[in-house]
C-alpha cells in the first residue's frame, strides 16, 4: 500500500500575481521532495495547498488516484504538517501540548498507554525532564523540538514540513535529517522546503519554483 | 446553467454585455426620477394630516427599499463569489456598499427632517429610524473590514462572510426592534404607513422607487466595469482594448 | 468505504515518472495509511480541556472582564446620580450593556493566541470537522466569561437598587444571552484574527449583530420587574441561542480558513 | 397642480426646510455618486491609456 499525492496542472494567483503556473508534481512513497524557490516564489502557498489549507487554487490534486476534494478527512488522517510557528502553546507543558495533537489524530488523551507514547516521543527529540515544564519557560528551538516529536507520536505517512530546521542546533539537524531519510526509507513520504543545505540521498528529489 | 453562470462570471464578457445594458438603465433612471419628482413636488395632492412635508416621502421610502435590497444584492453576490469563484460577483459587491451605506444615510436623513414638522424633534427612536441606523452600521461594518485587510482576495472573502451573516441578521434585527418600540411607544404615529393612500400620492412614489432601482442598477454596472480594468489591468484583453481605443484616439 | 482509494483508479491521472524509481522502489517497504476514525468527541474533549487550563493558568485574562464589568456599573451611579429610585429604572439596561460590553472586551483573544504560536493552523489540519472544534472553543469563552458575567451580576444589581423578584431572570437572561454573545462574537473574532490591529474593528462589525440579543435580555428583566410573565423573552433568548448554535459554528469555520491564509 | 403660485411652491407651505433639505441631500448625493463613478473610470481610463502609450514608445526606442 503505497501513497502517492498528485497535482495537475496547478496554478496559484494571490492578488493578480502568478505564484506558479501549470504545475504537475508525482509526489509517491519513499521520496523526499525538497521544494525550492527564492523568497516570494510561493513556497509556503504550494505547501499549503499541497496540505489542503489553501483552496483558493486553479488545476486538480489527487490523493491515491481520487479527487481531494472527495477524501479529504482520509487525506487530513494520513498527513502530518509543520509550519512557521511551531504551534506550541507557551502556557502548556510539552506533555500537554502533545496530549492535544494526539487527541485530535483520534487518540484519547487520558489513558495510560498515551501519555505513555508522549513520553516517549519527548525522549526522542531530547526532552526528556522538561516534560512537566511550561514550553513559555523552554528556548525556541526547544520549543521546535516539540513540535518535531509529533513527527514520532503520531504516525503519519506524508510529512510536510515548511522550515523544520528553524532554531534547531547542529546536532539536532543531523538527526532529523536521518530521521527524514528513515521515514522515506520506510515508504512515508516528505515534502520540504528549507534553506539548510540537505546531504545528498537517492531519495532525494528537488522541486524548483520561481 | 453551468455554463452561462462561467459566462456571466467572465469579467471580459461582462465588460461587454455591461455596456450594451448601461445606458437603457440611465435612461429609465432619469426619466422615472425626473417624472416622479415633478409629479411628487407639484403636483400630488398635500397630505390632509402633514401638509406638505409629506413629500419628504418620495425621497425616504425609495431610500429605505434601496437601503435593505441593495444589502440583499451584496450578500447575494457574496454567496455566488464564495461558492461558484466568480470575481465579478465580488466587484459588484465591493461597489455596492458604499451606494447602499449612502443610500441608508438618505433614508435616516430625510427621515429625522421629516421627523421635525410630524414629531417636533429631531430624532425619534422610531421603529424604522432605529433599524435604519443599525443598517448603517452593518454596512459601515462591511466596508471596513474589506479595507482592513492587505490582501485583496482575503478581504473579498471576509467581506462575503460578513454580508452574509448580516443579511441572515437583518430580519431579526427588524423584528426585535419593531417588537421593542412597540412595547415602548404603544399605538404611536409611524411616518409611512397609512391607510389607503389616493392613487395620484402613490403612483409617483412607485415612479421614484423603480427609478431608484434603475439608478442603482446602472451605478453599479457602471463601478463594475471600472472595477474590472482595475482588478484586470494586467490582463490580454484589457490591454487590446486600451490599445483600440489609443489607436482610435489617433 | 476509502477501499477503493488503494487500488489505482481510473480517474487520476495516468502513472508516470515512476520509472527513475524502480530501483529504490524494491527496497522501500510501504508506511500503512490510515484510515480517518473520527474521534470527534475525544478532539473535541481535548479541546475544551486544552482551552480550560489555559485560560485558568493566566486568570488575569478570565478576571478582567469581570472587574470591567464592576467598574462600568460603578461608573454611572457616579455619572447620573445616587438617586436609587432612578438607578433602579435603568439598571436592567445598564447591567445588560455593561454586560455586554464586558464579553466583547475578551473577545479578541479567542482566537489570537492560537493564530499567533501557529496552532491554528493545526486545528484546521485536523481531520474532525473545525465548526465543531471551534464551537469547543467558544464553548470555553463563554463559561469563563459569560456564566461568570451572569453570576455577578445580582452583586451588582442590589448596588444599582434593582428591585426585588427580577435577580434570578437577570442571570438567567444573561447566562441564556451571552451564550449567543460568544457564538456570534466569535464570527467577528475569527474575521479579524488575522488584522494586526482587529479590536476596534472587531467591536463594529459584532455590536450592531448583539442587538437583538440585548433587546430581549434586558426586556426579559424589565419585564420581571413590571411582573409580566417573562417565558416569551426566555424563549426568544433561547431561540436566538439556538439559531446561533446551529449557524454560527460554520460562519466562525469559514472565517477562520479565510484568515489562515489572510 | 397642488400649488397655485411658484413662490407658493417654494413655501412648501410653511414646510421648505424640511422637504427642500432632505430633498436636497438625495439629490447631492445621487449626483455626487455619479459624479464620483464618472471620475473614477476616466482616470482609470487615462492612466491605462498613458501605460499603453509608454510602452510603445519604448517599444518604438528598442526597435
Amino acid at each position: 500500500m503505497s501513497l502517492c499525492l498528485q497535482a495537475r496542472q496547478l496554478a496559484c494567483e494571490r492578488d493578480d500575481r502568478w505564484l506558479f503556473q501549470g504545475l504537475d508534481l508525482d509526489i509517491r512513497s519513499g521520496e523526499i521532495v525538497r521544494i525550492e524557490g527564492p523568497n516570494g516564489s510561493g513556497k509556503t502557498s504550494l505547501l499549503k495547498i499541497l496540505s489542503g489549507q489553501l483552496s483558493d487554487y486553479q488545476g486538480e490534486l489527487f490523493w491515491n488516484g481520487a479527487a481531494m476534494k472527495d477524501v479529504r478527512e482520509h487525506f487530513l488522517a494520513n498527513l502530518l504538517y509543520l509550519g512557521h510557528a511551531p504551534g506550541i502553546k507557551t502556557g502548556l507543558s510539552p506533555l500537554e501540548n502533545l496530549a492535544w495533537y494526539q487527541a485530535l489524530s483520534g487518540t484519547s488523551s487520558n489513558d495510560k498507554d498515551s501519555e505513555e507514547q508522549c513520553l516517549d516521543a519527548l525522549e526522542s527529540v531530547g526532552l526528556a525532564g522538561f516534560e512537566e515544564v511550561p514550553a513559555g519557560q523552554l528556548s525556541a528551538g526547544q520549543q521546535r523540538r516539540v513540535a518535531l516529536a509529533r513527527l514520532k507520536l503520531t504516525p503519519r505517512a506524508l510529512w510536510v514540513l515548511d522550515e523544520p530546521f528553524t532554531a534547531i542546533d547542529r546536532h539536532g539537524v543531523a538527526a532529523l535529517e536521518k530521521q527524514l531519510v528513515d521515514h522515506a526509507k520506510a515508504g512515508g513520504c516528505v515534502l520540504v522546503t528549507t534553506h539548510h543545505a540537505l546531504t545528498a540521498s537517492p531519495l532525494l528529489r528537488h522541486i524548483a519554483l520561481g | 446553467m453551468w455554463a452561462f453562470i462561467h459566462k456571466l462570471g467572465s469579467p471580459k464578457w461582462f465588460y461587454g454585455i455591461s455596456a450594451k445594458l448601461q445606458p437603457w438603465f440611465w435612461v429609465a433612471a432619469a426619466l422615472l426620477i425626473v417624472t416622479g419628482s415633478l409629479w411628487g413636488l407639484a403636483f400630488a395632492p398635500a397630505d390632509y394630516q402633514q401638509g406638505n412635508s409629506f413629500r419628504i416621502i418620495y425621497v425616504h421610502v425609495p431610500a429605505a427599499f434601496l437601503a435593505q435590497s441593495i444589502f440583499i444584492a451584496m450578500a447575494v453576490s457574496g454567496l455566488v463569489f464564495m461558492v461558484w469563484k466568480i470575481k465579478v460577483a465580488d466587484m459588484a459587491a465591493a461597489v455596492m456598499a458604499p451606494l447602499g451605506a449612502a443610500m441608508t444615510f438618505v433614508a435616516l436623513f430625510s427621515g429625522a427632517v421629516w421627523g421635525v414638522p410630524t414629531w417636533g424633534t429631531w430624532w425619534m427612536w422610531d421603529a424604522r429610524l432605529t433599524s435604519m441606523l443599525i443598517l448603517l452600521f452593518l454596512y459601515l461594518g462591511v466596508i471596513a473590514l474589506r479595507g482592513a485587510f492587505t490582501s485583496r482576495d482575503s478581504a473579498s472573502r471576509a467581506a462575503s462572510v460578513l454580508a452574509m451573516v448580516g443579511v441572515i441578521n437583518i430580519p431579526i434585527i427588524k423584528y426585535s426592534v419593531n417588537w421593542w418600540y412597540t412595547l415602548h411607544q404603544p399605538a404611536s404615529f409611524t411616518l409611512t404607513s397609512r391607510p389607503a393612500m389616493p392613487t395620484e400620492m402613490w403612483l409617483p412614489l412607485v415612479m421614484m422607487v423603480l427609478g431608484f432601482y434603475s439608478f442603482f442598477i446602472a451605478l453599479t454596472l457602471m463601478r463594475t466595469r471600472s472595477e474590472i480594468l482595475r482588478r484586470e489591468a494586467n490582463k490580454r484583453w484589457v490591454q487590446d482594448l486600451v490599445k483600440d481605443q489609443v489607436e482610435e484616439a489617433r | 468505504m476509502h477501499s477503493s482509494l488503494h487500488s489505482s483508479s481510473q480517474q487520476g491521472p495516468s502513472e508516470q515518472g515512476s520509472s527513475h524509481r524502480s530501483d529504490i522502489s524494491q527496497q522501500i517497504s510501504a508506511v500503512p495509511l490510515r484510515e480517518y476514525k473520527g474521534g470527534l468527541l475525544i478532539a473535541v474533549k481535548a479541546t475544551l480541556v486544552r482551552d480550560l487550563t489555559l485560560l485558568l493558568r493566566r486568570r488575569g485574562e478570565v478576571l478582567n472582564p469581570l472587574v470591567f464589568f464592576a467598574l462600568v456599573i460603578t461608573l454611572f451611579p457616579i455619572a447620573i446620580s445616587p438617586d436609587p429610585e432612578l438607578l433602579a429604572v435603568i439598571a436592567p439596561g445598564l447591567l445588560w450593556v455593561a454586560a455586554l460590553l464586558a464579553a466583547l472586551l475578551s473577545l479578541d483573544s479567542l482566537f489570537r493566541s492560537d493564530y499567533d504560536d501557529g496552532s491554528l493552523e493545526q486545528l484546521l489540519l485536523a481531520p474532525q470537522p473545525l465548526a465543531a472544534l471551534s464551537l469547543a472553543k467558544v464553548a470555553v469563552h463563554w463559561l469563563l466569561t459569560g456564566l461568570p458575567l451572569a453570576l455577578m451580576a445580582p452583586i451588582l444589581g442590589i448596588m444599582l437598587a434593582l428591585p426585588a423578584g427580577s435577580y434570578g431572570v437577570l442571570a438567567l437572561s444573561l447566562a441564556l444571552g451571552t451564550a449567543s454573545l460568544s457564538l456570534i462574537g466569535a464570527i467577528g473574532a475569527a474575521l479579524t484574527v488575522g488584522l494586526a490591529r482587529g479590536g476596534v474593528l472587531l467591536s463594529l462589525l459584532v455590536l450592531p449583530l448583539y442587538i437583538p440579543v440585548l433587546i430581549f435580555g434586558a426586556g426579559a428583566v424589565q419585564a420581571a420587574i413590571l411582573g409580566d410573565g417573562v417565558g416569551a423573552h426566555l424563549a426568544i433568548l433561547g431561540a436566538l441561542l439556538a439559531a446561533s448554535l446551529m449557524l454560527a459554528p460554520w460562519a466562525i469555520a469559514a472565517s477562520l480558513r479565510i484568515s489562515i491564509n489572510g | 397642480m397642488a400649488f397655485d403660485s411658484f413662490s407658493e411652491f417654494i413655501a412648501m407651505g410653511g414646510h421648505a426646510p424640511y422637504v427642500w433639505s432632505a430633498w436636497g441631500v438625495t439629490a447631492l448625493l445621487l449626483l455626487a455618486s455619479v459624479w464620483h463613478a464618472r471620475a473614477e473610470q476616466r482616470q482609470l481610463l487615462k492612466s491605462l491609456k498613458r501605460r499603453v502609450r509608454r510602452e510603445n514608445s519604448s517599444r518604438g526606442n528598442a526597435q
